[in-house]
């Protein structure tokens, strides 16, 4: 392939001067609307003194260094867990493995509030597993709360994310490569280190970016669990949302922190993964293979073991759904009660659960592809910059694209009346789908990485034009990737709180903000019987997925 | 699109609970035949809304919320006094003449008899108990805003906002809460009632809720004191429905409507003239203090500061 | 040492079967070719002595070891795949490397090895690539040194030599023989190029649609194929049809559909009967016009030139087209269209019976 | 029908340059191949005619179109590549069918299309099979019928039989033939088969380290190569050193290094100088033990079987080794040890300066 770094007024260069162009205008300008006022006061002009404050006061910064610790370790255990169950399912033939994507798939989405609540109900200082270890064994669990607690949620929420993609990045390895390997004695353990996880690399550094990067911007576990273990999120959160009177210039400083971390630990990561750039032409590519004897059971344990784990507050929850409650307050005994309630409650939120996500899950799909492309094969410097600005949503907190559009398309494009979007369903559309593209362009570009080119020109030597090619070529070879990060977009989508409870309108409001609205008012049972209704929803989205898709797998 | 103008309709932004939203929109929905657009959030993110949204407003009403966010956010509230303001309680009328508080509600402590066990609370005093080290929930005051109520009441119970005593018993609790913070208001009595912490920092409506809905907690009422805050309605300057937006402010302090709130609800009326709730202790047995809202709002950063320093000490040792 | 002992050997891929029985002993310190058409189960029959390949029925023997449910890394193989396989991350010395560090060797050892082998492959200038800055030939280089550097028991090797120009291909066989001979690994070599089969083989087999249609040494492959197809498939070959008579003395003759007759005394004890003649295109020989009686002519409709020999197309009498192979020289040309008078050489041809699937020269 | 013009085409990937300077003209409807050693850039070559690598320095035309920058989905090109390159997600039809279908033909056309080149490349059973489930000779045969099927001007063939059995590679090269004769594409071949080659070239470069040695047809390529590089290289060869000398007569005289002289008139206009004679295996003729004046003797050292010929290495009186082929037979049979006496084909040898890069022979 030749590297052209000149901007050519090509397919591709109108393609990337679109994107470049709905960017300044969905994200540069709001975000930038919202983050000036970092560098500006009324009073003095230009000033650093937010920046200066916060990194003066060890009250602030420390709180920087908290959500390094949390992230980086959720990550790796999230890589590790995530990496562990992608190589069974790949590598091993066992039973129920549809079930368990789906429930791996199910962990990592979290329903407001509630979710990570189950945990605190499972695991707090009086959870049912920390009463009954106690109780009957004499067991001592540790504490839920502050980091061991934010770790082990954010770990179990996050692993499927590497899972997902890694899962995808198998597709793309040569099966004889592995035996290869074996055939030189090298197996096991020792042949994921040396051969295996160097050829998923570039999948490993985009999956881990994002696990870090989520795990990093993060603020509903550690509010809920981090008991003063006081994380950078919750202070951008509370700063921009607090009923004492935050300081939105604080604010806006603390997040363009976060912009900048986000951004630069995104350039280290393109740094490495171009060390790990090869190409394969799969042919073949891993297939499983059965596992007898002590193997097997280990398989068994492992693969349910993690998973039954990381799904338990989701199956709490259903469970709660059925108890009966009184307000706040569990009851004994079992009814549908919650869910008479739920559904007289629920309006045409259902319905709004599936149109916003769908047409968000369109664009998502439509510029990942696009972005993806122009990032690896058309690398210069436009889609370099497109590329890493199509990060910046992923660590902006919700809260703050939220109030961003709010004030920027309330009156139109500065105040024109242009694009005056506020209310519409147009603006949760473009505000999902630019805040859940990353999963799906990262895991895109890491497919395309692995692509060789010599298929795609193939194409042109048989006369097939660039969008052509593209198309029919490139873009059925990098599905496996497409699909899994459209899955984590989706799911993502159907349970995005954040911004969404600051643009809708009765006419738009999701499943979602339903349940945030029963935790608001105080009827868990309601919420709990709505997240399962949205999780049963969510199953069925993936089964329908499954069905039209014709494939058991779900990253394809 | 609808943004509140069609002319039936009535925009509400609300963080209220079940009770307070049960016993005011249905009624107000029949009794005048419009329908009310139900926007529900924590009060930050619809203030942080309204906020955004004020060159070309949604709402119409903004229900619920303490006197510090509306003292905070008066630029985005039409001016209107109801005629019914002076049936209100004196020290609850509307006197800014932007925004209407319709009930009342009082820091408290909340706690959980089971993980208590033979502890004593009665004040905050009890509060310093070394026993009870790691087991207080609290809210952050600089944040949360009955976390800043908290801090407020207990700094006047001690001797007064600027008295260096009552700092002293403010470093001393939150020494003793050892760095417990909960991010939200609702996190603290949440956790009383599972039994994750022993005693709350806490307010009266949640917690008189969780004893009528047959949770495991016990309510109180600190002997040094209890301040009373209210909580507000206002209308959204350059609402569409001004018209309606008034018959919803009349609405929530009339007699009938305050008789509903303090019979049916956990809430306080902000009018005298009605009966009260079996679950919440009378107005008369309650030691109340009255907070001197100017001098807060005034000094509602030093505060923050002041406790943030304080916060800092406590997790540095 | 080791011997290799596949009975009754049988795989099976979604439903279809690709090989239904197969049996093969494979000596101790043998080069053991497996040669036969595209898609006869070549591939498939090394990665399931590999142990890549599941194996639907039969036993894998090394010596007294049945191997059908042992591990591949336990099995002491060295393989060399079809695709290469080399490993995209590591450098073309890392790759050579990579077995032999599995093997505890002192790392001054390892390092020589490689280099003892990259020397062999021609490859020690490349040492620092990573294999995509590679050409094809450079790359199936790296996947043969990295399979011999390890030195196993049993190397198996799939076309490891179909990417490289003809010298660099006689010395890789060379050097693969020489390495094999000299530690007596056990080998099977697949490949489709006859010549490289009979040149570096001790026994071949000779397969199609996943049955063994011959065992045997090049020699006896080329003389004595066991059947037509294995007549045609190494080297190339003539095929007349001819009526098998007995002179009244009792003396076999063929009757070749062209009208010719060749006494071919070894076939008395037959009775008469349709037969297939194998006449090599060398079996041909060019006489001089009507020299002798025993000829017939032909008349000449193509011909290639192929460096040491020159092709012919010849069409005879009754029409059939034959293929003649002769020596090249650069003066005397015949051109297409020219008069040829032929003969045989009666000791070479094959004949089979009407089906093509019995040698009756080898019937005794 | 195009023609190809190259003119100082220059190829460097990063800072080593593998194509310094070359130039070449094909011909309309020519079949031109590359040949060459590993490595020496074939692939390169070829990639930067299809447009896939970037073009250092020099012009490309096709007829009087410069095409360096020139898209290559719009250059009309067939490509088979070294790696065979075919889609993994479609099935062999579709693989097919893909090329043809971007000419926006009618759908029946398509079909019948690819199902007339599926059938030949014998492949029509395999039709709606994905790639990974083919040997590799069928996924090979599947990029060749991709890139035949949609008849481009130009076909860029990159070893495109590697992998087949010889019958198949013959059956192939057949087809491509006709293809490519009937239609008259202009195609560029890459083998490393020399023989295949010969059969199949109107025209060969032979290549080595990115420059074209010699172009020529077949036949001069093989008995007048330009330097012993392509002598070596295209078929084998034995290098003998010799004094060139001239008789009393002024006949010249090449005395050989074994002692043996050669009368070599062709020569006689150059001065005494030494040089390297270059005597194919099969232009040493092997007569009966001392039967004539001008022959010598050697001692066989090893033989190899190859079917048709017999390879022998044999020891010259001086101690030189020489390869020297001959057409086997069954019965007799030279062994190892066995003293013979050899004579040489003066007609066919080529005569090289001392440094092997000028074919005096030649010279007039
Ligand atoms: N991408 C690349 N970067 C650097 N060097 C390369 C690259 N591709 C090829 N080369 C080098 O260029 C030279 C020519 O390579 P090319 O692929 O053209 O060889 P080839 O003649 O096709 O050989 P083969 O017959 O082995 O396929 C080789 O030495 C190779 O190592
Ligand atoms: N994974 C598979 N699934 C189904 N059929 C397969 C699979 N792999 C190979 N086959 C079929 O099995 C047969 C034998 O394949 P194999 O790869 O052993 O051939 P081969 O003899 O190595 O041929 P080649 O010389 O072309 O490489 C072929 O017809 C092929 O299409
Ligand atoms: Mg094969
Ligand atoms: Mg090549």
């Amino acid at each position: 392939m030749k590297n052209d770094k000149r901007l050519r007024l090509d397919m591709w260069g109108i393609a990337g001067i679109v994107i470049l162009v709905t960017y300044i205008l969905f994200l540069i300008y709001p975000v930038g609307n919202i983050l000036k006022q970092s560098f500006y006061s009324t009073s003095m002009g230009f000033t650093l003194d937010n920046f200066t404050k916060f990194f003066s006061m060890s009250y602030y910064s420390n709180t920087l260094l908290n959500s390094f610790k949390v992230s980086i370790t959720a990550t790796i255990f999230a890589f590790i867990i995530g990496t562990l169950l992608a190589y069974l399912f790949a590598m091993f033939d066992f039973k129920g493995k549809k079930l368990l994507r789906i429930l791996i798939i199910i962990a990592s989405m979290s329903a407001p509030f509630i979710g990570a609540y189950s945990w605190i109900l499972l695991l707090g200082r009086s959870g049912v597993i920390t009463r009954f270890l106690s109780q009957f064994l004499g067991v001592q669990t540790p504490d839920i709360y502050g980091f061991s607690g934010i770790v082990l949620v954010f770990t179990l929420q996050l692993f499927p994310l590497i899972f997902l993609y890694i899962n995808g990045a198998f597709k793309n390895i040569d099966q004889s490569i592995l035996e290869a390997a074996e055939g030189m004695g090298v197996t096991g353990i020792k042949r994921f280190m040396t051969v295996v996880l160097p050829l998923l690399m570039p999948t490993v550094l985009a999956g881990s970016l994002l696990v870090f990067m989520r795990a990093f911007s993060d603020f509903g576990t550690p509010m809920l669990i981090g008991e003063g273990y006081r994380t950078f999120p919750v202070l951008i959160y509370t700063e921009f949302i607090s009923e004492v009177g935050g300081d939105s210039a604080f604010a806006s400083a603390l997040a363009v922190i976060a912009i900048v971390i986000a951004l630069s630990i995104f350039m280290l990561q393109q740094i490495v993964s171009l060390r790990f750039a090869f190409s394969m032409n799969a042919l073949h590519p891993v297939s499983t293979k059965k596992v007898k004897g002590l193997k097997k059971f280990w398989v068994y344990v492992i693969s349910y073991g993690i998973v039954f784990t990381a799904v338990l507050p989701q199956l709490y929850l259903v469970y709660t759904s059925f108890q009966n409650t009184s307000g706040m307050v569990f009851q004994s005994g079992y009814s549908l009660n919650s869910y008479r309630e739920a559904f007289s409650r629920m309006g045409n939120s259902i319905f709004n659960t599936l149109r916003i996500p769908f047409f968000a899950i369109i664009i998502v799909v439509l510029f990942a592809v696009f972005i993806s492309y122009l990032a690896v094969r058309k690398r210069n410097t436009v889609t370099a910059t497109i590329d890493s600005l199509s990060m910046i949503p992923y660590i902006v907190p919700g809260t703050v694209l939220g109030i961003a559009y709010l004030t920027s398309f309330n009156t139109g494009v500065g105040g024109t009346g242009f694009l005056s979007i506020t209310g519409t369903t147009a603006i949760l559309v473009i505000s999902f789908a630019v805040r859940r593209l990353p999963y799906t362009i990262r895991s895109s570009v890491a497919a395309l990485h692995q692509i060789s080119p010599s298929i795609e020109e193939a194409a042109q030597s048989l006369g097939s034009s660039k969008l052509n090619t593209f198309f029919r070529i490139t873009v059925p070879m990098m599905m496996p990737g497409i699909i899994a990060g459209a899955i984590l977009s989706w799911i993502t989508m159907i349970s995005e709180l954040s911004t969404s409870i600051l643009l809708y309108t009765v006419n738009t409001r999701t499943v979602t903000v339903a349940i945030y609205t029963e935790v608001i008012r105080g009827n868990y049972g309601i919420a709990a019987a709505l997240s399962t209704i949205l999780m049963i929803f969510t199953v069925l989205s993936l089964l329908l997925f499954m069905k039209v898709s014709g494939k058991d797998d779900i990253s394809l | 699109q609808d943004n509140g103008s069609s002319p039936d309709r009535l925009v509400i932004y609300s963080p209220n609970s079940e009770g307070l939203i049960n016993s005011t929109i249905p009624a107000f929905e029949e009794k005048y035949g419009i329908q009310v657009d139900l926007i529900q959030a924590g009060t930050g993110e619809l203030f942080a809304k309204l906020d955004s949204e004020k060159d070309s407003p949604v709402a119409d009403i903004v229900f619920g919320g303490g006197y510090t966010q509306y003292s905070m956010h008066i630029d985005l509230f039409e001016e209107y006094v109801s005629p019914e303001n002076d049936n209100v309680i004196a020290a609850y009328q509307n006197t800014t003449g932007f925004y209407t508080p319709y009930t009342l509600d009082g820091s408290v402590l909340i706690t959980n008899p089971d993980i208590l066990g033979d502890i004593e609370v009665n004040s905050y005093e009890d509060l310093l108990n070394p026993e009870l080290k790691g087991k207080i929930s609290s809210g952050d005051p600089s944040n949360s805003s009955s976390a800043f109520a908290q801090l407020t009441n207990m700094l006047k119970a001690k001797g007064g906002y600027e008295s260096e005593e009552a700092w002293a018993y403010v470093e001393a609790l939150y020494t003793n809460i050892d760095g417990k913070i909960s991010s939200s208001s609702s996190n603290v009595y949440r956790a009383v009632a599972d039994g994750e912490m022993a005693v709350g920092l806490s307010y009266e409506d949640p917690v008189a809720k969780l004893i009528e809905d047959g949770g495991n907690v016990e309510i109180v009422y600190p002997e040094e004191g209890v301040v009373f805050l209210p909580a507000s309605a206002a209308i959204i300057k350059g609402a569409s429905n001004q018209e309606y937006a008034e018959k919803f402010i009349d609405f929530i302090i009339s007699q009938e409507i305050q008789n509903v709130l303090s019979t049916t609800t956990t809430n306080r009326p902000v009018r005298e003239d009605v009966e009260t709730n079996d679950v919440m202790k009378p107005f008369a047995e309650i030691n109340a203090l009255e907070e001197d809202m100017d001098f807060v709002s005034e000094n509602r950063q030093d505060f923050v500061n002041r406790y943030n320093d304080i916060f800092v000490k406590t997790q540095s040792n | 040492m080791t011997q290799i002992n596949i009975s009754h050997a049988k795989k099976v891929f979604d439903d279809v079967t690709v090989i239904p029985d197969l049996n093969i002993t494979i000596n101790e310190g043998e080069l053991f070719t497996l040669l036969g058409p595209s898609g006869c189960g070549k591939t498939t029959l090394l990665r399931m002595i590999a142990g890549f390949n599941s194996i639907e029925g039969g036993d894998f023997y090394f010596d007294a070891d049945r191997i059908n449910d042992k591990d591949p890394s336990k099995r002491n193989i060295g393989m060399v795949f079809q695709n290469y396989a080399i490993f995209p991350h590591l450098t073309v010395r890392e790759n050579v490397e990579f077995g032999l560090k599995q093997r505890k060797l002192d790392k001054k050892v390892v390092r020589e090895t490689a280099e003892k082998y990259l020397k062999l492959i021609q490859m020690e200038k490349y040492m620092d690539r990573k294999p995509e800055r590679l050409s094809g030939g450079q790359q199936q280089r790296v996947a043969l040194a990295r399979a011999l550097a390890i030195n196993p028991a049993v190397l198996l090797m799939d076309e490891p030599l179909s990417n490289l120009d003809a010298k660099l291909r006689v010395d890789m066989r060379k050097a693969i023989r020489e390495i094999q001979r000299e530690v007596g690994i056990t080998t099977v070599y697949v490949t489709h190029d006859q010549e490289e089969a009979m040149a570096i083989s001790d026994q071949i087999a000779v397969m199609k649609d996943g049955i063994v249609q011959q065992v045997g040494s090049p020699k006896a492959l080329y003389h004595r194929p066991a059947n037509e197809f294995v007549a045609s498939f190494i080297g190339r070959t003539n095929i007349v049809m001819a009526e098998l008579k007995h002179s009244n003395e009792g003396v076999a003759e063929l009757h070749l559909q062209n009208g010719h007759v060749v006494v071919y005394p070894k076939l008395n004890h037959l009775s008469d009967q349709t037969v297939r003649v194998s006449i090599r295109p060398e079996d041909f020989i060019r006489v001089e016009q009507e020299a002798s009686l025993n000829t017939f002519v032909g008349k000449i409709e193509d011909s290639v030139y192929l460096g040491l020999n020159t092709e012919y197309v010849v069409a005879l009498s009754d029409g059939h087209l034959v293929q003649v192979t002769e020596e090249s020289s650069f003066e005397e040309d015949l051109t297409v269209g020219e008069q040829i008078a032929l003969t045989i050489n009666t000791d070479k041809i094959n004949v089979y019976c009407a089906e093509g699937l019995t040698n009756l020269s080898e019937v005794k």
